[in-house]
This record gives structure tokens, C-alpha cells and sequence, in this order.
């Protein structure tokens, strides 16, 4: 089963002709992943890669394939447009891949999410992915996944790619892996994705990936004291950056105390979570626990 | 992109906000006769991307223009090192020269965005003219924050509990409240990041005047406010990360002796962490993007090449949109160009490895191999 | 607040809405004048405060400066009655004079509020220049309804989809989606509960005009828009309406001849459905409010017995609020006042019922009194 | 028990030192209702009638006297804040008397009140009361009321008292009167106070007044098609109001056929529900009723 995605999942890529939405569109179908069709204004009528019908509108791309999921590619200024536009055609689950969306634009589109049934995922995230059902919702390297049992969510990309590639090089597999955003604001938290691999019952653990910046590691950590059934692992990178300083990520700078490796590391050992020692000891470090559990 | 107090002061004005009288002066003689012209005393202020300039001496209540000059001459094409700067410091290639007010009170006000809340914050304390981080350690308990319903916009019953925290009554708690309105809209109309003013003061005729000053535009709103782009003032900015930010690739100095070349922020993080661990202080943070070219990377290790203080260079790359053939051709570029011969310890996984290895291993440079992270910092710390 | 048609296209000129050159004359002679500055031919359009003056023939495409003069002769300072008005109509004294255009197309484009959506919502139809409420009935499906979210503000996506089912492209359909964005931001910065064009052209080198333009401004807002407020024309309004809004007395000219004096606006339609029922129309709606003083309800029952089509007169008080003493003293001192001996009819119940129907009883009219509406049906329907 | 209030209610009234504020402050203690506090800023320290406290801010009246019902007075230009400051200091229960408050205004603060745990009755409305718990949360003349178990809803004032006259006179008590306003966007709907008087114990029915202006009584006759299990009675006046013009309630105008009072009798007569016939019988409609069911 894994979360978010299953093989009733019919993706939309927003931004499909651009030249990031071309190239993971196909990437993404080249997984296996159902991608039904696309959408760039001004280019309805086209045909991309074959056989994904390109549409005007997202309204009609849901009319006319019944698309669930919606893929944004599209650039930071028009991303707050594009996802409101999903939301009105009502599509459930939303990943915005776009990186740079203005943070006011972030801060009203949140607002509307909130009021609205749909799961944002991102922006400024690589997105979602279910090995075991072949369904890729992001800009992830396909290959290096394995379906299996441990749920992965991490704010950024390639060190979640790190934290799988180190799990399938142990032949530890994947329930589902989600990058939720590096973004100070972002559709969804750690929290609400830990809440999610809790309840499914094909995820075992989860190996949480967490960086300076914010609180919302906290927040996870208040949430897996409070609720969280399954064990959890937990890594957060960050600890040699300075303070005032925007690591690459817009939301990813220490601006107190809270905002520290130190402070989040903490909360989550408080948590009763395994910290992992090192970003090169992920594998491992699920690895144990999945041998005490089994 | 932070903004000259003069410019913020400039964009205040527009909004109905009191500053002092003040004019911008690029040489001595103009910081004398600007001085003359104010009646002979003045506020003499260095325009720094920097806070903390006043402790640092960038400041100056100078009581005669031949004080002005004197100072002006001291500190005009120098560079002012402040407890928020590197040893370096900043250039002060301009000077606010700035009328006296009468305090009665100091008032700390900004705005920024509270992730928490998921809006806008504005954040006040009655400890105006203070370092506010050191007021936050010390007293978090006269820090008040206000955060702000982006559907409503700040209102009225927001203000009088914020004037009324400030302990402000009268006259000056109305034109604070009408204040603070003002400043949510300059910071909504401006996309700001943050709005500072430190201190807002009321004078002794009970004036509410913005002594300083301090904008921070979105980076990523930028492309809506073309009249603000010109406002950029490239020559207080680390030049390393301005050189690279104009070529998108996103860089932050460091003090240590480790350059680092990584694809995405968190795995950069993550890679800093790990030779951090090995004992080998990472010179930089950098993030070379995923859909770098063979010329991007190679444009970014010359970034890292160009810093004095780097000792070895680690490439960490996990290849996926950024493949690893691009990533070697593109180190072995910088590495011949700049004819470097520090070590280079390359650790590399995912698309294209192989090509990538081979790259290398042809490329006549000595190159240190490692598989996994734990490789990586073991030859980092034998480098 | 109604605005005529050249004040709303002030406001669109400055939100750079393109809208036909024109002039507005208040006498025969400047029409001829500005028609012959035009080049000789112009649209000649009444301006009043009423829809369908165009079949009303409030509006003549004039091919010279003498048949622009003859039309101005033949309208300015009459009555114009529209299907929108009264029988009398409503006064015509100026003229819109302006620039023909060359339409290829015409589009009806509107925002106001919805109160299901608890939005404004801008209502779209390709039926441009028509009626546009029989379009709504007759043919519902070209009339497109797009809610807008007030924390996003009108989206492009949505105007997107307007000029799609409008089935406009090209250029034209940016223009429009640009319009869009800036009429809604007219509706916002001037708190309008209408804004209205009819039609909006595309012309026939694809420039996209407001050739007739229809802004009413929210009255409950009016108070922070000092400068809207100097555009009210009050010879437009109803003048027994207008007279009993400038007393704060909600007053509604009908057909009937029962004069009707209420307080509250729910009992005040009740009890018209009641005075109907009972085969006597009203003559009017009024509700006199709940902190009315001897001298508002005299004013109010002063505005009834001025009508003169009013052959008698209900008076319909639960007292609360307003008091029946006050509403008794208030009506005898109007019928005192105007010498008025139509009959009476009174239906008091509440707060010092008693003290009221001994003033009435003592005042020497010739009142009816009901204790319930059922009785109070009665009496109007045997008087 | 009623609905909305009970002998737990303190009420706070912003804009106590008004005149309006004040005079119906004074009436609604004089009815038995626990007035525990005023707001006024600039006004704080002051005391009303003796023995109400004045506060400069909700925030301060809450934290001081434990209100958890506010009833607003202010004028119009001030309402908003007045309303969302006291949705700000946590109070679960406002009714807002204002009338002409911007219908901009209320957009805004309707989306805010969506979403906070607040219910909101009226602008522009005469308030509520419980006569059994001798608490009268707005303008409306105390006496007339009469403890029972009759339900009262209605958009306006005077008529709601013409109700509760024509049902008292027949003996006939009231569980409950609540005007929810008469202005195009209000905080309670119709259907969700029927709602809350179907749950309610002691309501054995349920007056309902509506009237011309928006679809506000379908979607009423919608709930009680679907949901409502006590007999409903309604009367819909404005019958006799030509269409466009604005008959003294903001909210009553009729801009199209459903805002009708044809269109709205249909659909409740359609969704079961008893038709007052005139405005002068509605106690006697509701008398029917009530010996039917008992």
C-alpha cells in the first residue's frame, strides 16, 4: 500500500512542456508511473511523448482523463496559480516541485490549502514516490528504490536519495518515500506524514530526515511522543551551519535557538526517536531497528 | 537583498512615516557641508549591509561639520568590521547625514515571517536601540509578537495591544498604531523578508520618527519589483557568494579549510556535517543545483579554487538529474584552468557513475576515491 | 451609491482600462461643439442613473453636430423613463459625448457579490450589449459565475477560463485577463457592490474598450471614501427616498396607496404581505428604526403623508427599542403638522403600549386601532 | 437547556459605554443575564452600572472575568476588529447587533471566522436569548418571552418579536429565540441553527421566519429534507417587494427568481415543512403543530 500514492494514482504534470516538466514527465512514465496527461496554457491540443494529451486547463485535463494527482513544474511565478488552479478542479493531492515561489504568494496559497480538501505536498520538494506500486510523483532517481517496508520523509532531495540509496544497499526497501519542501511555508508537515506511516500498514518504520531552520522538527517530535505507534529514526543535518545564514534551502537558517540541530536533536531523542549519528550511518541505524523488531 | 538605510528611509517617507531630515554624502567635504547646512551638528552614519555598525564605530554624533569631516574622512573607502560581518568587513562608500532628534523613548518594531504561524509576524519590544537577540536571550519577556491574518491584514485591537505592551499612551500610541499599519503595507508592497526599525522613537514634543532604517527584499520576489532591483548594492556583498548567486549556484563562506562542491542544499548540509565530523572544517557551503552543466560545475569548484583558505576540495555528488560524467567533467575543468593541485576527494553514486569515475581517472589530476560518506571523511581527515 | 457612466469611466482611465475618448456636455450647444471636436460623429448617451436607456432612447449615434445638438435639445432637462424607472422617470441633465468605435465584438462583464460563496464573484457572458437579465433567463448557460477567494484575489487561471468560455484568443484574450485583474481591483480599492460593462468590445483592431461602464458604490462603505461621496447626484434618486435616507430612515417608494410606518425591516415586509393580503397595496416600504425620537417618526410619517397617491396610513409598532409613546407623539405631530385626516390605522403592542394609545386616543384623530394584524387587515381593507 | 446559552453564559458587551451598548447592557442585566464585563478602549478602568468592570481590550476582560459570550455594539467602521478581536481572545460565542458594517469587511472576517473555533451570530441581527436561563444576549425586549419549548429562528428583529408575541399570547414558551441577521454575509446559517435545535432536548419544534434576498431558506429546506427530525413551521415575508430594491436589510433584495419569496416557500413547502399563510398567524401555526405531536 504504502501513502499518498497506490495504482489508482493518474498523474497530471503541470508545466509538461517546459524543460524540467518534459524531462520528469517521461522520467516519471519511464517508472511505470501513470501519467495521464498534461497541462501548459496556450498548448492545449498538443500530444507529449506519444501519448500523454497536453490541455489547456487543469479543469479540463480532469475532465477529459480524470487525472487525481497533480506534478508542478512550472516557474515560481506562475506555481501559485497552478496550484490554485488544482484545487479548483478539486485533485486531491498536489506535489509542487517548483523551487523559489515568492514566500507571500506561499503564505496565501497555504491559507486556501488549509480551506480546501487537498494535500499539498511541497513546493520546493522532489516529491513523493511508491516503489511497490511503480508510481513516482517527483524528480527522484527512479532506480534506486526498492519496495519494502520503511517509510521514508525528509525536507530535501538528494539527501533523501542519500538515505534510500544507503537503505537498498542494505536490501532494506521502501513503503514510500516524501520530500515535503525546503520552504519556510509548505502544504505539509513532518508530522502529518508521520501520522500517515503510522496508519499504513505496510510501513513498518519510518527513517525521518529532518534540517535546521524552524521548528517543525519539534513539532514531529511533540507529535511522535504523543501518538506515534512505530519506531522511528531520525536524522538532522545542519549542525556545522552558522547562524543567520540560508543553506540553499529559503527555509533552512538558524534563527534561534529552536531553529538549531542541537534544539531539534534533542526534542526528538526527548521523543523517545533513535538519532542517527551520522548522515553516513542512515542504513545502518534502520537496520538495527528493524532486527529488534522483527 | 538588503536595502541602505537611506533607501528604506526614502520608501518610509512615501508611506506617511516620519524619518529625520537627513542627505546621503559620498565624500568629506560633502559630510562638512551637509553638516553646515543641518545648523552644525549631525548624525553622521556609515551605509553598511550590516547591523551592529554602531558598536563597531560607524556612527557618529559629531557636533561641529569640521567633526563630520574629520569622521567622514576616517571611515569613507574603509572597511567597517561589525560583530555581523567576517574579519573582512564591508565597504562604507556612503554616509547618512542625519539631523539630531530629542528621545524620549526607544522603541524596538519589525516585521518578518513567523513559519510557525504560517504569516507574517510583527515583532516589538519596549528595548528600542538595543541588540535585540541579545534583549530576546536575556529578557524574552519584553519581546512581543504579534503574528498577522493574511485575510485581514493587521488589525486595530492588534495595535493597542502592541502599543499597550510597549507601555505607550496618548497622542504617540495612536500615531504607532497608525504606524504599524503603514509598516505592514510598505512590507506587503515591497515583498520584504524583514522590516526593521531599531529605534523607533518618540521625541520629547511626542514626534514618532524612524531613527534607523532596515529593509530586506524576497530574493525570490525580486522579479516583481523592478525599481527595487536597481536599489542592489553589490559592493556589500561577499563577493564569492554574489558571484555565485548572479550564476544560481548557492554558496555560503565558511571559516574553515575544506571546499565542498555537493548537488542539493540538504545533502550539502549533510556533507558539511560529515567532514565536520572528520575533523576538516569545511570552507563553504555549496549547492551546485540539479541541472548544473559541465560549465556550472566548473564554474562553481573555480568559486571554491578561489578562496585562499581552502586546503582540499570534496566533490559530493548523488547523480540524478545532475549526472556524475557532468559532475567530473566539469571539476576537472575548474581543476586544469586554475591549474590546481590540491587534493580532490570525490565521492559519487547514482546516473552515469562509471563515465564519471573513468572521467576522472583520465584526467592526470590526483584524485582520492570514496564510496560512501564514511570514506569520504576518512580521506578527508588523511588529506 | 450610484455613479454615472463617465465618473466610473474616470476611474476605469486611471486603472488603464482603455475607454472611448469623450466629453461631457451639459448644454445643447456644448454637445454640438464637442461632436464637431470629434470629427462630427459621435455617441450621444444620457447620463442618468437607470438601465435600458439605450431602448429608452437615452442613447443616439449622431452623424453630425446638428443632429447631436437637435438629440441634446430634445432630452437635456426631461425625464427619462427607462424600464428601470418610475413613470416619472429620472432627470437627464448631462450628456456623455463620445468617439465612435469600430466593434467587432462585444462581451457583458461584471463583479458583485455573492452571498452563497460568501465571495465577489465576477459574472462573464459573451451576449454583450443585450439585456443582460433576459440573457440570464433565457439562456442561462452563456452566463459564466467565478467566485473569487478574497485571500488570492482574482487568480489567472480563473481568467483563463473566463476568456475561454467567452471563446476569445490571442492578444485580445490577454487584454481581457489583464482587465480582469484591474476591475476587480477597482471593485476592491472603491468598495463597490456593483461594477458593470455593457459592453465591453474588442474592436476591430483587436483594442479591447469599456463602452459603457456602471459602478455602485457599498453605502455601508461610503464613509471611508470622502472623495466618492462628492460624486452623488441626488437629482438621479428617488426624492422621497432620498430625503428619508439623509433621516437614516430605510424608505422604499411602491405602488399602492396605504402608507406604511414600521420599525424593523422583517416586520416592515410582513407587514406588507399582510396590507396586500388584505387588498390594499402599499404605497411604500419604511422602516423608521429602533432608536427613533418623537421628531424622526414624525419626519418618517411627514415623508408618507408627502406622497400623494397615499390614501391611508398603517402604523405598525412593537415596541422594543422604539417606544409606542415616541411612535404615538411622533405621528399625531405629523398629521398636526401637515393637517392631515386620512385615516388612521395603529397596531402598537411592547414597551409602553398603554401611554401610547392614550396620546393617540387624546390627539382628537380619528384613529383605528388593531391589537394584531389580523385585526389591522381589516381595518385597512374597511377604510 | 436551549440552545447557544445557558446559566454557564458571561457575557462581555463591546462597546458598553455607546449608547446603545449601554442601554441594552443595562436590559439585558435587568433580565437576569451575568453581564460580567464591558470593552471600550481608552475606557478600561472605568465601571458601568455599578458593579460591570471595563476593560481597554477583550483579551484583558477575558483573563479578569472568565466572559465567554461577547455581544457587540460598536459602530460599524469598528465592528470587524471588535469581532475578530474577540475571536482573537478565544471567546466561543459572539453575536454582533451592528448594522451597516461593509460587506467587505464581513468577507474578510467571515474567512477568518471559517477558520477559528468560534461560532458567530448575526451582523446586523437582534441577538439571542434563552428565557428559561434568563439570559438575553441582545436588544430584544425581554418581557415578551416565555420559558417553553419552541424553537425560534428568524433573520430580523421586530419580527421575531411579532413571533414571540403571537406564541406567549398563546401560552406557548420558547426553548430558545435566535435572529441571525438580516445582512447578505452572516456568521450562522439558517440550517445550522435548526441543527442545533434538532439536537436540542428541550426544543419540540421550530419557528422559522425567513425572507426575500439570497438562498440562505433553501438551504435550510435542503438540511431539513435531509437531516431534520422536529416539525418545522415557516413563514417568508417580502412577498410584497418589487425586485432590485433593498427592503431596509442589506440582505433583503431579490437579484434573481430564487431570492424570491415564491422560490423559497416552494422549497421548504417541498422539504416538508408547515407554511404560515400570513405573518398574523404564526402562533397559531405553531399551536397546530404542537397538538398534533403531543
Amino acid at each position: 500500500m504504502g501513502i499518498l500514492l497506490d495504482e489508482h494514482s493518474r498523474i497530471l504534470v503541470q508545466g509538461i512542456t517546459g524543460t524540467e516538466g518534459s524531462f520528469h514527465a517521461k522520467a516519471c512514465k519511464a517508472y511505470g508511473t501513470n501519467v495521464v496527461a498534461g497541462v501548459t496554457p496556450g498548448k492545449g491540443g498538443q500530444v507529449f511523448d506519444d501519448d500523454i494529451p497536453v490541455f489547456d486547463s487543469v479543469e479540463q485535463a480532469v475532465k477529459e482523463t480524470a487525472a487525481n494527482v497533480s506534478l508542478i513544474f512550472v516557474p515560481p511565478p506562475f506555481a501559485a496559480d497552478a496550484i490554485t488552479e488544482s484545487i479548483d478542479a478539486e485533485i486531491p493531492l498536489i506535489a509542487c516541485i517548483t523551487e523559489g515561489i515568492p514566500v507571500h504568494d506561499m503564505i496565501k496559497v497555504r491559507r486556501h490549502v488549509d480551506r480546501s480538501p487537498v494535500r499539498l505536498i511541497g513546493p520546493n520538494c522532489p516529491g513523493m514516490i511508491n516503489p511497490a506500486a511503480h508510481c513516482k510523483v517527483g524528480i527522484m532517481p527512479g532506480a534506486i528504490h526498492l519496495p519494502g517496508r520503511v517509510g521514508v520523509v525528509s525536507r530535501s532531495g538528494t539527501l533523501t536519495y542519500e538515505a534510500v540509496g544507503q537503505l537498498t544497499s542494505l536490501g532494506i526497501g521502501q513503503s514510500s518515500c516524501v520530500g515535503i519542501g525546503g520552504d519556510p511555508i509548505i502544504g505539509t508537515s513532518f508530522a502529518e506524514v508521520l501520522q500517515l506511516y503510522d496508519e499504513d500498514p505496510e510501513t513498518d518504520m519510518v527513517v525521518f530526515i529532518g534540517e535546521i531552520g524552524g521548528s517543525m522538527e519539534q513539532q514531529a517530535a511533540e507529535y511522535i511522543k504523543n501518538h506515534m505507534q512505530k519506531p522511528v529514526c531520525a536524522l538532522i543535518v545542519g549542525a556545522s551551519a552558522p547562524p543567520g545564514k540560508r543553506m540553499g534551502h529559503a527555509g533552512a537558517i538558524i534563527t534561534g535557538h529552536s531553529a538549531t540541530s542541537e534544539s531539534k536533536t534533542a526534542a526528538l531523542k526527548d521523543a523517545g526517536v533513535t538519532i542517527i549519528p551520522s548522515p553516513a550511518d542512515i542504513g545502518t541505524t534502520a537496520q538495527n531497528i528493524l532486527e529488534q523488531i522483527n | 537583498m538588503k536595502l541602505h538605510e537611506y533607501q528604506a528611509k526614502e520608501i518610509f517617507s512615501r508611506y506617511g512615516i516620519l524619518v529625520p531630515n537627513s542627505k546621503v554624502a559620498y565624500t568629506d567635504e560633502e559630510a562638512r557641508d551637509i553638516t553646515n547646512k543641518m545648523g552644525g551638528r549631525a548624525a553622521v552614519k556609515a551605509q553598511v549591509h550590516a547591523g551592529g555598525r554602531g558598536k563597531a564605530g560607524g556612527v557618529k554624533i559629531c557636533q561641529t561639520p569640521e567633526e563630520a569631516y574629520t569622521f567622514a574622512k576616517s571611515i569613507l573607502g574603509k572597511y567597517l568590521v561589525t560583530p555581523q560581518t567576517d574579519n573582512q568587513g564591508v565597504p562604507v562608500n556612503s554616509l547618512l547625514i542625519e539631523e539630531l532628534a530629542e528621545i524620549e523613548s526607544e522603541i524596538y518594531i519589525a516585521i518578518t515571517i513567523d513559519r510557525d504561524a504560517r504569516s507574517t509576524v510583527m515583532i516589538t519590544s519596549p528595548a528600542g536601540g538595543s541588540d535585540i537577540e541579545e534583549v530576546a536571550n536575556a529578557t524574552p519577556e519584553i519581546i512581543f509578537s504579534e503574528p498577522i491574518e493574511p485575510v485581514l491584514g493587521l488589525m486595530p485591537f492588534q495595535t493597542r495591544r502592541m502599543t499597550r505592551q510597549l507601555g505607550i499612551e496618548g497622542s504617540a500610541a495612536r500615531d504607532i498604531a497608525k504606524l504599524m499599519i503603514s509598516l505592514y503595507q510598505i512590507y506587503l508592497d515591497n515583498d520584504c523578508s524583514l522590516l526593521e526599525i531599531n529605534p523607533l522613537i518618540i521625541t520629547k514634543d511626542q514626534k514618532v520618527v524612524a531613527l534607523d532604517a532596515k529593509l530586506d527584499i524576497e530574493d525570490d520576489a525580486l522579479f516583481r519589483h523592478k525599481d527595487l532591483q536597481d536599489l542592489r548594492d553589490r559592493s556589500q556583498e561577499d563577493q564569492l557568494e554574489a558571484s555565485a548567486s548572479d550564476q544560481d549556484i548557492a554558496y555560503v563562506n565558511l571559516d574553515g579549510d575544506t571546499g565542498c562542491l555537493v548537488n542539493g542544499a540538504g545533502l550539502a548540509m549533510a556533507t558539511l556535517d560529515v567532514a565536520n565530523a572528520a575533523g576538516a572544517a569545511p570552507a563553504n557551503f555549496l549547492d551546485v543545483g540539479g541541472g548544473a552543466t559541465d560549465e556550472k560545475v566548473a564554474e562553481a569548484v573555480s568559486i571554491i579554487l578561489s578562496d585562499p583558505k581552502v586546503k582540499r576540495v570534496l566533490v559530493n555528488v548523488f547523480g540524478g538529474i545532475l549526472r556524475c560524467d557532468v559532475a567530473a567533467r566539469g571539476t576537472v575543468l575548474a581543476y586544469k584552468r586554475n591549474n590546481c593541485t590540491l587534493p580532490l576527494i570525490v565521492r559519487m553514486l547514482g546516473t552515469n557513475l562509471e563515465e564519471g569515475k573513468e572521467i576522472l581517472r583520465n584526467s592526470g589530476l590526483n584524485v582520492i576515491f570514496a564510496d560512501t560518506l564514511t570514506e569520504a571523511a576518512k580521506a578527508i581527515s588523511e588529506s
